[in-house]
């Protein structure tokens, strides 16, 4: 069983405002450098993108590379054009995606 | 304290020294730097400035290094950032993460956790909507630690 | 205040603090009762491996007396010990600062993760002393060390308590915090006189101004 | 120490110079590396919803909630200590005496039982490679017991060593901390029987001190960030024997629970807020 990746949206929120939303999804981010302890490299394994869509709009993305750390924390801002719904994606290398999605209420 | 960040940077260079600084991860040339910069801001001339990065100048681990960046903009559909490009110019692969914005991103703002393979100074382009290019840097030493080696 | 006495006065202050000692409470910890926990609790132990279960006669001492041994306990491990120690068959003691510097940097060796070896042991200097400016990366449980042979004048006499301290430190220091390099067989001679060399070498990062 | 830590989407904007330092005067005295590595620990706990340990939080009590093992059942007969199910504070009372078992368990002690028990799990292949390697998650068993730690978040060590055998386990933990073996010679008391001390940067805590030895338990398990992974105390304790040129440990040993229920005692009082964040 793999950890479901966490989300934090701020609770109270009106239209305009800019809101913070925070993801974290467990990932090694196998870099493809590093050694095991027997010497043997370990292949890469990246989550290579990272969206956010709101109301099916792309308001956020990220290209992740390997200088970005283990179990990815990612914070970043959105000006609330009114209630709906986001969709966060995550793309692995080998084109697995994990997908996420969260109701934004709006007061 | 004008000598502190003399002396981190004397530092830095002294990791390469004591052999202690990672595996073969060999210090890049500015010039490979800048074919990597090419590709992702093209030939624009980057101007000092524009990006706030807030980073420690100590590491107590190089993998997981806390982050926020930020650019100045009034993130409206006429003027807005585009990207901002992070780079770690002495990691086995420099590039370390590229956020694209939108308007709708509201701030051009960021918080997320890097790695590092060794001390050096990491580098940020932020692309403006109107072509504008802009570029901040900030040293960072990343330090041996724990019982091992 | 001496160092030991510091930190024999410091525990007294701190036993204080947390109540009376639990094990002068019991009868259950009189050492074949901690064997037998040990060898349960490590049943992947390799038969070669079952000695570093149990300590020798001078960690017994050490251990019952929370490194602060009486005067006649000390004087007896410093006997011991002091017999242990040898010396290069060339009498050289000051070797290769270089090669003492990255041996003071290496803490590899002796893990259960380290066989079969892949490189030479470690003697981890750095994880406890200051050696050089330069590594900030140092620890502060033993002394710093920067400096160390110029404030000896790089004196032969001194360069042999260098040897003997990294050899076995129990001999001018009984119930001392630093493992016995050479008697336990952690680094060789050769390595040794590698490590006087970083601390005694005028040419030395340990020694530079 | 840089103290610009504004919200990332606040409206106030504080503007760097254009290479990044803030440039500020230092505060206080010290030596400059120790205060930029507090500003590096500080801002790596500043968001405490950051840290990657709460994804095994979540996993944990996903794991506690479903259920697994030849007999195809949840945890939630599992007794913590305070009933069967009842995880809210059990953590806090830990180790314990179990008449079940009959002897003193710490909590993962106490979930190997109940895996082993209840869900019919193979005890040796759990006991095997029972920690993960660097860059792997905590294993399923890791996971529940930085679950069940959590939810005694905000209370306090209170295991009260009341039983024989817990006294028993408390005198073997306090007499192994100070028991030097090995080709080393170390012992725990070797790196933790002073104050103010580190090995290479990392402080390490004077267990003796109530204060410190509050501190240090209240922050196990915890998320380290050189292995990428949350490392539980009795990973923690199994790390310090490899230190010691010392065998395998095995998990849930008396040894390990003695040593850990010596270091809870020391820490009797301190308040729980895990999962931690390590170097």
């Amino acid at each position: 069983m793999s950890a479901k990746p966490r989300i934090r949206l701020p609770g109270s929120v009106t239209i305009g405002d800019v809101i913070e939303i925070k993801t974290l999804i467990a990932h090694p981010m196998e870099s493809g450098v590093r050694r095991n302890t027997d010497g043997t490299l370990v292949s890469r394994l990246l989550l290579h993108t990272f969206e956010a869509k709101f109301e099916g709009r792309e308001v956020f993305r990220a290209a992740l590379h390997t200088g970005t750390a283990a179990n990815p924390f990612i914070s970043f801002c959105m000006k609330v054009p009114g209630p709906g719904e986001f969709e966060f994606t995550w793309v692995e290398d080998g084109g697995a995606r994990t997908i996420e999605r969260v109701a934004l209420k709006v007061s | 304290m004008t000598d502190r960040r003399t002396l981190i940077m004397g530092l830095s260079a002294m990791a390469a020294w004591t052999g202690c600084a990672g595996p073969a991860t060999a210090q890049r040339g500015p010039r490979d730097i800048q074919a990597v910069v090419r590709t992702l801001v093209g030939d624009a001339t980057p101007v000092a400035g524009g990006i706030s990065l807030d980073l420690p100048e100590i590491a107590e681990n190089g993998n997981t290094i806390p982050y926020t960046v930020r650019v100045e903009s009034p993130m409206s559909d006429a003027d807005y950032v585009k990207a901002v490009h992070l780079l770690a110019p002495a990691n086995p692969h420099p590039q370390i993460v590229s956020f694209f914005f939108t308007p709708q991103s509201g701030k051009a703002s960021v918080s997320s956790r890097m790695r590092l393979a060794q001390s050096q100074e990491v580098v940020a382009f932020a692309e403006m909507s109107n072509g504008a290019v802009y570029t901040a840097k900030q040293s960072v030493k990343v330090t041996v630690g724990g019982c091992g080696g | 205040m001496s160092k030991k006495r510091r930190m024999r006065f410091v525990l007294l202050t701190y036993s204080a603090f947390a109540g009376a000692s639990y094990a002068q409470q019991m009868e259950a910890t009189d050492e074949g009762r901690i064997e037998t926990a040990m060898h349960a609790a490590f049943p992947e132990a390799r038969p070669d491996w079952l000695s570093r279960l149990k300590g020798d006669q001078t960690m017994r001492a050490c251990s019952k007396y929370r490194d602060a041994p009486p005067a006649e306990v000390a004087r007896t491990i410093a006997a011991r010990e002091s017999a242990t120690i040898q010396y290069p068959p060339d009498g050289r003691l000051i070797g290769d600062w270089k090669k003492g510097e990255q041996l003071a940097q290496s803490g590899y060796g002796l893990r259960f993760t380290d066989y079969p070896p892949t490189r030479e042991n470690g003697g981890n200097c750095y994880a406890c002393h200051q050696l050089t400016k330069e590594e900030v990366s140092h620890g502060t449980v033993g002394p710093s060390l920067v400096q160390y042979g110029k404030i000896r004048r790089f004196s032969e006499a001194e360069a042999k308590v260098a040897y003997d301290k990294t050899y076995n430190s129990h001999a001018t220091s009984p119930c001392s915090l630093m493992p016995r390099f050479g008697t336990n067989g952690v680094l060789t001679i050769e390595q040794i006189r590698d490590i006087v060399g970083l601390l005694m070498s005028p040419e030395s990062p340990v020694n530079r101004p | 120490m840089k103290n610009v830590r504004q919200k990332a989407c606040a409206a106030a904007f504080v503007f760097a110079s254009a290479f990044g330092g803030t440039g500020q005067a230092q505060q206080g005295g010290g030596d400059p590396i120790e205060r930029e590595l507090d500003t590096y620990r500080s801002m790596m706990k500043s968001d405490p919803w950051s840290n990657p340990g709460m994804l095994d939080v979540d996993r944990g009590e996903a794991l506690w909630k479903t259920p697994a093992g030849p007999s195809n059942v949840s945890l939630d007969q599992c007794d913590l200590g305070l009933g069967p199910g009842k995880v809210d504070g059990a953590f806090a009372t830990l180790p314990r005496y179990f008449v079940d078992a009959d002897r003193v368990m710490d909590v993962e002690a106490r979930i190997l039982w109940c895996m082993e028990k209840l869900q019919g799990f193979d005890r040796v292949k759990l006991l095997t490679r029972p920690h993960p390697s660097a860059g792997m998650p905590v294993k399923v068993l890791g996971a529940i017991a930085t679950y069940v730690a959590y939810r005694s978040n905000g209370r306090s060590f209170s295991a009260t060593f009341s039983h024989p055998k817990e006294r028993e386990a408390l005198a073997l933990g306090e007499t192994l901390f100070f028991r030097r073996t090995g080709p080393m010679d170390f012992a725990c008391s070797t790196c933790h029987a002073d104050s103010g001390k580190r090995i290479r940067l990392q402080p390490l805590p004077f267990f003796s001190k109530p204060d410190e030895a509050r501190k240090n338990l209240g922050e196990w398990p915890a998320y380290r960030v050189s292995t990428a992974h949350v490392m539980t105390m009795q990973h923690r304790i199994y790390d310090c024997f490899w230190q010691m040129r010392l065998p395998e440990v095995e998990l849930g040993s008396d040894v390990s629970i003695a040593l850990i229920s010596y270091l809870v005692k020391q820490a009797e009082g301190g308040q729980i807020n895990i999962p931690g964040m390590k170097r």
